[in-house]
């Protein structure tokens, strides 16, 4: 690449990431000021001072969410990748009739608001008595209509002569799936988990919903509970939230961001 | 949707037990569900920690339950069951569900099993809440709106700090001094119905019908009467005039904008004076909230929420939770309350209390804000409305209110509001069972 | 060492067309026999119904002495050699080798030991600790091979395992598959389209095309006696050239193409009741026309491609509407161009009835040489 | 020995269909319990619902057939979140793509240090929505906001980002857009490394330019990609909660009440859930509606490998 | 039309090790010139640092008369056809024919005259609005061909354009290239690692290994005199056998694995000074032994894999520890295990230097027939 079309792309390219990260930059400034500083609308804190996150520890268990969420990110992550495999894995490798109807009414979950059926959900969950629990945060989540087709798309990559070699060799189906499918299926299988951790993550108003105490309520909820509705808000404190909060899913995503770069497009591709 | 109610009658849920172990055996335990977020929160959870280290026969777990709506979503769905908490924190225009939903036990009954003083109470708070004469709720976190003012900016404009406007006709004189284009607006106020229901009080008119709803269910609203419109003209000229600062529905908007001087006057809950005075790098003054021009002051009806006690739970839990509430209304919590959130002390003795004695010595302004509760001239209007589907009312107001910053006329959104609402208590009529 | 029977079998996937129709064959115990025929003419699917890879639609398949109709592929003593591979990507070589004899609970020793002999035998021991994608097409091919090897069943089948390899290697291969299947005495069925390794490695060979059986038999029975035009052309290469001839009966000569004649000699005047001929020869058969041929039989023809191959040479010219090639030992110095003059004999050329399809004569001085009759020892 | 071929054929064919069938059900049981449970449950009886007034604790009172549905079309307000929907999701996905897009594309060159970039990019995909609306809030504070502050700096009037029902939707998009890039930055990136890069050397012999290649060689191999960032685009707007929770919570003048939002309000705050439910299915076909013309027009465009 | 010349062109990726170095060629205008070598040793990195698809790290590139280091490939008047074809997948066939045309703003009518010429010269004309993955191997590569063709580029370079089609295709489309090559008078530089298509192409081939050249010249002469044992063994199939030598100055003659003497001429005994070579002979000049084989020059070998191809024979044996391979003309009835009798022509071996490696002496006795000689005309 020649020289000046090299300065127009770096140009660009820091120009956007500063654009993009700005926000995140932003907040990250305003955990460590104070009050008075952030009415003031300052860019940059006078002292770097981490008052604003010792006030985010103590007023919160936020450790105790932390780990909880990542317990419900984690056991949906689990619970996803158990259900949409196995899913996905009938879909493509075992042939039935009603195949494709099956399919479609799978897909067609996706358009489904979720708002929409909440309500009744909270219902059901309590009913099976699983308020304040982890099954309650995670089960419902299990399946995944996104998961089921993004797997389905790297699944139909997979040679079929692998399965049939599987079968002279007399393997059984499900010791294919396990020994065989899985494995092979590793960048997939990190992309959907990455996914849904994530959002998992990032969700609000459902644990709230099935939670009452914080036994086993999330991070976000804590971050909502920074905010007050009547009495001021203290802005830093909320920023130094937003950033513990966020910390650990940039993390992941920077360590996983090459194997969801590739997932993420076997599956977008047909 | 509630067949779900009835479910087992196993002992509340798992989570409870497990914290339970920790205490000595014999204690009795109680859920307590609020909507405290932030400072609230911090305060809240300081006094139940007190209360459960001050005896050791109850313990109270205070947990949040994320916004009044939320909170009261999830309640209707444990709502008279073992499953329910306690205590539950309910906003006040979740009254009147409240009160017809069966679920709650009304105040009045252990106050009258024990005696207890009501008198002790602040009055004007308390008629909220009582209905036919019996006290539903034990009110908790009171608030009234009052009106802020930049001092300095008063100064500046040549008005006098000390004599702030009284009328609707005075706050748009002093709105247009104070107005500096571009940099200050003279007034502004929350869009939010609140605000609209206590400037409606203030000049003794009702929201709806059926004596606001306290003699019977509310069948019409009526807000769109001549007081209606009175509160809609009186901020339509100001806006129309260039005086009117238009900062959402958000608090901390308003606030942040009053504070950075882009506006010298705004409504605001008592329970945010604190905050105003803190935050602002100029002298804060407090008002009473103006009342239109040939009508005598009434005062306000308060704002916030109130602690209910749940039915159907065992016997000894109500036990614990009425004494904790006994607890809430001594003089040392509330005096410790007001202080930590700016929300009225329920029990005026409090205000004797030398903490808050040294506070108020710090924020003179906090007297203004007891001053218009008490001056408050107890109505039917001053108690505050009773209606069911009061949040999708408000929800009403804010719309009007915001078509009208628009541009809109006046008559017309209010009509369109309570048109909106008429629908809203029609239904609810229509279906209650 | 097992035998494999197909008795009328037939398939069809969606019920209508047979891709597969009224297949009759035995394959003996130790046999190597190869299934070739053209791109898609069902050649996979048979050797799939074979191992149970796809359900039988018609007919009775015995492997063994057992019907094997419904047999799961895993109870059918086959080892199986895919296409592609198929190696499993996320296991070592040694992984991938034992794979089977894993599944089939083979003792840890024992397993090992016969990995490391099968891994001996065809130079992998080096790469055991390898994943497949390390590996070169060759390796991997070899790999497949050892897969099915390990397994040591009696059958084993292959479909075109070499398609993927590049010449050199594909030779190499070839007698290397060819050795093992006689060391082991295991019975290979053997799927490709190449009809040079049929030609090379089958003790058999089964044409097949349209899913019908073409020609069963050895590969030079089938090479010096093709039972169609198909066959003729399929095997050989470059393939065998044909062109319509008209028998002529007054003169008992052939005329082909309209361009030149051959006379019939008289024993075989039988041959002139069919009028209509495809005349077939292959293309080593036609032969410089040196001063001794006769006027007739002689022919002279423009060259429009050469290529001289070093120790060949193959020009190609035009005959009626088709290409015809001749091939010339040695390097002949010819130019696209040039006029060519060359010979054909009656005892080269083949025959067959142009509605029927069949042979009516092949030829007879076949280049079959003994090596006692030929060489002094 | 015919007739036996033939019952041996027969009796296991359909043993052995069944078999499959079992099978598949044994592995698709758990989607399909959750399913029905956790989705398909609730949708029916949200559609129940739909046809009914509900009571104060939200259960069905009140049969009254499509009454719902005629007051949900005649309602202004309703109408108002239609248009507001569409207006939210004609902000959003064609410019959150092309965003994505022209980040993919500057962020595919081999430059050093590259990485770095990808990195940045990604990253909104790592932050919640409530977290980054709480930051978003702030950005667009009237008085403290940097948005603002920005533009007096630059001597131009301040704008009522979140008050101004003209402005209000648009500033809730463009949290929207930034909260979206991640992903769509991520898969767009996929696809590009997708695309072969003889193409490209191919079309430099013959002399195409950088913005003939793009217009000619890249968008055309991308569209499948495209094609799916796009759908999954169009059904998150359409889902688009969070961000309107916190920034706006549908106002001003109900400029911000998407249909999702309205749903929400109508049964969390008014606890109407028949006129809810009424806008959900209402909502349901318009995804489904959408997702469908999708395919069929988008998906001609659409080029496969 | 024009020339190509490379000067002292060398080539590092990672400025340590030189993947081609010190290349020094000048490829004539209208000249098919052909590089071939194994994979991996820079065929394609020297075609496309002639594209300017690479940068040149040393050396000078010069097209025409003109320095064409640092011109960018759409100036250098070239056209290409990759590998893989780098059809555009998204557009028909025609829109892929014309894209170059298309850039180059050329107006639409002639676009489509020349498309249409070009589509007909190669039998595409009913494709035109077809997209590529709806067509066959071969006419995908005929679609990357008239590309290249279309632009009327006076030098067209084609990177291994025929390996992934099947062998019946290549044969077919090799003397297709070759004529439209010599119709447009255009200068090709054709990229191969199959040395069938170097024989059968070139005007000249350049044989490449490790980044170095090892001879160019035209493929006969390649074939008759390969310049070292490498280039003895890459081209002609199946390669030339290669066992170690030892020259007796005493009797003047060689032997060969310890098995099998030659007596060497006296003209020759020049050869004797170096005492250790290589001793290549190609396997159609390993002949039977007949009667006449005097007793030296003869050797039993015992077949290790026999391949009858129809037309001829295929067997080989050990010598040392080489595999050897012999093709005789015909069918010959060989067995594995079977003893034969071989004879070696010392006018058949070909010698080279085992130290430089460098040929000491080629094969004499040629079967090179030039037409007017052998035939009767
Ligand atoms: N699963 C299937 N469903 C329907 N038809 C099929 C199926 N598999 C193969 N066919 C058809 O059956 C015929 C034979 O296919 P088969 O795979 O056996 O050919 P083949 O001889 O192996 O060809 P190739 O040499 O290309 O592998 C083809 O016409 C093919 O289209
Ligand atoms: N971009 C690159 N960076 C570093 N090394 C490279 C690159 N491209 C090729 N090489 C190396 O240069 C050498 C020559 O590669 P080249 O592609 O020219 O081989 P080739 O002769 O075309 O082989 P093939 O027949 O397999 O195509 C190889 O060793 C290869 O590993
Ligand atoms: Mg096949
Ligand atoms: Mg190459």
């Amino acid at each position: 690449m020649s020289f000046p079309k090299k300065i127009v792309f770096y140009f660009l390219l820091l120009f956007s990431a500063f654009l993009l990260f700005f926000p995140v930059m932003y907040a990250f400034m305003i955990s460590f000021m104070t009050g008075g500083e952030i009415m003031q609308g300052k860019f940059f804190p006078q002292t770097f001072t981490f008052d604003n996150y010792f006030r985010v520890f103590e007023r919160l268990p936020l450790m105790k969410y932390l780990i909880n969420s990542f317990v419900v990110s984690a056991g949906v992550m689990i619970g996803q990748l158990i259900v949409c495999s196995m899913a996905a894995y009938a879909f493509v490798f075992i042939s039935f009739k009603g195949r494709d109807f099956i399919f479609f009414l799978f897909i067609s979950t996706m358009m489904i608001p979720w708002e929409a059926t909440m309500i009744p959900n909270f219902f059901t969950i309590q009913k099976l008595d699983w308020t304040n629990t982890y099954q309650g945060l995670t089960v419902p989540f299990f399946a995944l209509a996104f998961g089921t087709f993004l797997l389905r798309q790297h699944f139909k990559t997979i040679p079929k002569e692998l399965f049939e070699a599987s079968q002279i060799a007399g393997l059984s189906r499900f010791a294919f799936f396990w020994r065989v499918i899985l494995p092979v299926s590793k960048t997939s299988l990190v992309t959907l988990g990455a996914y849904g951790f994530l959002t998992t993550w990032n969700m609000y108003l459902w644990p709230l919903l099935v939670t009452n105490n914080d036994q086993v309520r999330t991070v976000q909820i804590g971050l909502k509970q920074l905010q007050s509705q009547e009495v001021a808000t203290e802005w830093g404190v909320v920023m130094a939230g937003v950033i513990v909060v966020i910390i650990p899913t940039l993390l992941l995503l920077f360590i996983g961001q090459k194997q969801l770069q590739k997932g993420l497009t076997q599956g977008a591709l047909k | 949707a509630c067949s779900n109610n009835e479910s087992k009658p196993e002992p509340s849920n798992p989570n409870d037990e497990e914290e339970g172990t920790a205490e000595s055996p014999g204690k009795v335990e109680i859920n307590f569900w609020h909507a405290m977020s932030g400072a609230g929160q911090e305060a809240l959870d300081s006094i139940v920690s007190d209360f459960n280290s001050s005896q050791d026969k109850y313990t109270v777990n205070a947990e949040f339950q994320g916004s009044y709506e939320e909170s009261l979503t999830k309640l209707r769905s444990v709502g008279g069951t073992k499953d329910a908490p306690a205590i539950t924190q309910v906003f006040e225009v979740g009254t009147k569900f409240m009160i017809d939903s069966g679920y709650i036990e009304p105040m009045q009954s252990f106050i009258d099993k024990d005696n207890y003083d009501l008198s002790q109470l602040e009055e004007n708070i308390l008629n909220y809440y009582r209905v036919d004469g019996k006290l539903y709720s034990m009110p908790f976190n009171s608030s009234t709106p009052v009106m802020i003012y930049n001092k300095d900016a008063f100064k500046e404009a040549g008005l006098d700090p000390e004599k702030p406007p009284q009328t609707f006709n005075e706050v748009k004189a002093a709105a247009e001094k104070l107005t500096k284009s571009g940099e200050q607006y003279g007034f502004s106020m929350l869009t939010y119905g609140w605000f609209f229901e206590q400037l409606l009080a203030t000049q003794g008119g009702l929201y709806v019908n059926e004596e606001n709803g306290r003699a019977g269910d509310a069948t019409e609203a009526v807000f769109n009467g001549e007081e209606g419109l009175r509160v809609f003209n009186f901020l339509n000229d100001m806006n129309k005039a260039g005086t009117f600062g238009n900062y959402g529905t958000n608090w901390d908007d308003i606030r942040a904008a009053f504070q950075t001087g882009k506006v010298a006057m705004y409504m605001d809950s008592s329970a945010g004076v604190a905050a105003a005075v803190n935050n602002s790098p100029f002298e804060v003054g407090v008002a009473f909230i103006p009342y239109a021009d040939d009508i005598e002051r009434q005062g306000v009806a308060i704002g916030g929420a109130s602690l209910w006690m749940s039915k159907g739970i065992a016997e000894e839990e109500q036990e614990a939770a009425w004494e904790f509430m006994k607890y809430l209304t001594t003089p040392e919590v509330q005096a410790k309350w007001h202080i930590g959130t700016g929300y009225f002390a329920i029990n005026p003795a409090a205000y004797d209390e030398d903490i808050v004695k040294a506070e108020w010595e710090k924020y003179p302004q906090f007297k203004v804000t007891v001053d218009q509760l008490q001056q408050t001239k107890p109505s039917v209007a001053t108690q505050g409305a009773l209606i069911s589907v009061f949040p999708e009312s408000r929800q009403q107001i804010v719309t009007a209110l915001e078509n009208l910053y628009q541009g809109a006329d006046p008559q017309e959104v209010l009509d369109q509001a309570a048109e909106g609402s008429n629908r809203a208590i029609e239904i609810a009529n229509k279906t209650k069972k | 060492m097992k035998k494999v029977e197909l008795l009328n079998v037939s398939k069809t996937y969606d019920k209508k067309t047979e891709v597969i129709s009224n297949i009759n064959v035995t394959i003996e115990p130790g046999e190597f026999f190869v299934l070739v025929g053209p791109s898609g003419c069902g050649k996979s699917t048979m050797l799939r119904m074979i191992a149970g890879l796809e359900d039988i639609t018609g007919g009775i398949l015995r492997i063994g002495e057992k019907e094997a109709n419904h047999l799961p592929p895993s109870k059918r003593d086959i080892s199986m050699v895919f296409q592609n591979y198929a190696l499993y990507p996320h296991l070592t070589v040694m992984e991938n080798i034992v794979f089977g004899l894993h599944v089939k609970k083979i003792p840890k020793l024992e397993r090992k030991t016969r990995c490391n002999d099968v891994a001996a035998m065809l130079g992998l021991s080096e790469y055991l600790n390898r994943k497949p994608r390390e590996l070169s097409g060759g390796q991997r091919q070899r790999v497949a091979l050892a897969r099915a090897i390990v397994n040591e069943a009696p059958i084993c089948l292959m479909d075109e395992p070499l398609s993927n390899l590049d010449a050199k290697l594909r030779a190499h291969m070839r007698s290397e598959i060819r050795q093992i299947q006689r060391r082991l005495g295991i019975t290979m069925i053997y799927v490709t389209h190449d009809q040079v390794e049929a030609m090379t490695m089958g003790d058999r060979i089964m044409i097949l095309h349209d899913g019908k059986i073409q020609q069963i038999g050895k590969p030079i029975d089938i090479y010096n006696h093709p039972a169609n035009p198909f066959v003729a052309t399929f095997i050989g290469s470059p393939p065998m050239n044909i062109a319509e001839g008209v028998m002529n009966e007054m003169q008992s000569e052939i005329l082909i193409a309209d361009i030149c004649k051959i006379k019939i000699p008289d024993e075989d005047s039988r041959l002139l009741q069919t009028k209509q001929v495809l005349v077939g020869i292959r293309p080593e058969h036609i032969k410089a026309a040196s001063k001794e041929t006769s006027h007739e039989s002689r022919m002279v023809v423009e060259a429009i491609n050469v290529e001289i191959l070093g120790n060949e040479t193959i020009f190609s010219f035009k005959v009626g509407g088709h290409e015809w090639t001749a091939k010339w030992n040695g390097q002949w110095r010819l130019q696209v161009g040039d006029r060519i003059p060359i010979q054909m004999k009656y005892e080269s050329i083949c025959l067959f009835d142009r509605k029927t399809n069949e042979r009516i004569k092949a030829p007879t001085d076949i280049e079959n040489f003994i090596l006692d009759k030929e060489v002094f020892l | 020995m015919k007739e036996s071929s033939v019952s041996l054929l027969a009796k296991p064919s359909i043993w052995k269909k069944s078999l499959n069938a079992r099978t598949a059900l044994l592995y698709l049981f758990p989607s399909i319990l959750l399913f029905s449970v956790f989705v398909f449950y609730p949708m029916f009886r949200t559609i129940y619902l739909s046809f009914f007034l509900t009571d104060q604790h939200g259960s069905a009172a009140l049969f009254v057939g499509l009454e719902n549905y005629t007051y949900l079309l005649e309602s202004q307000a309703f109408r108002n979140s239609i248009k507001a929907t569409i207006l939210f999701v004609l902000y959003t996905v064609p410019a959150g793509v092309i965003l994505a897009l022209f980040l993919a594309l500057i962020a595919n060159e081999k430059l050093r240090g590259i990485g770095f970039f990808r990195t940045i990019y990604s990253s909104t995909m790592g932050i919640s929505v409530a977290a980054s609306s709480v930051v978003w809030l702030f950005l667009f504070h009237p008085s403290v906001g940097m948005f603002n502050r920005f533009l007096s700096l630059m001597n131009l009037p301040e704008v009522q980002w979140l008050l101004d029902p003209d402005w209000a939707l648009l500033s809730v998009s463009i949290s929207t857009i930034w909260l979206n890039t991640g992903f769509s930055f991520l898969i767009l990136l996929g696809g590009l490394q997708n695309i072969d890069g003889y193409l490209y050397e191919s079309a430099k012999i013959d002399g195409a330019g950088y913005w003939y290649q793009l217009r000619r060689i890249t968008i055309p191999m991308l569209s499948p990609t495209l094609f799916f960032i796009i759908t999954i685009s169009l059904i998150n707007a359409f889902q688009s909660f969070g961000q309107i929770d916190i920034l706006t919570k549908g106002g001003p003048s109900q400029a911000t009440n998407l249909i999702v939002y309205s749903i929400y309000r109508e049964a969390f705050v008014n606890y109407q859930f028949g006129t809810a439910s009424a806008q959900a299915v209402f909502l349901f076909l318009c995804i489904l509606i959408v997702t469908i013309l999708q395919f069929k027009f988008g998906e001609r465009k659409v080029h496969y490998q």
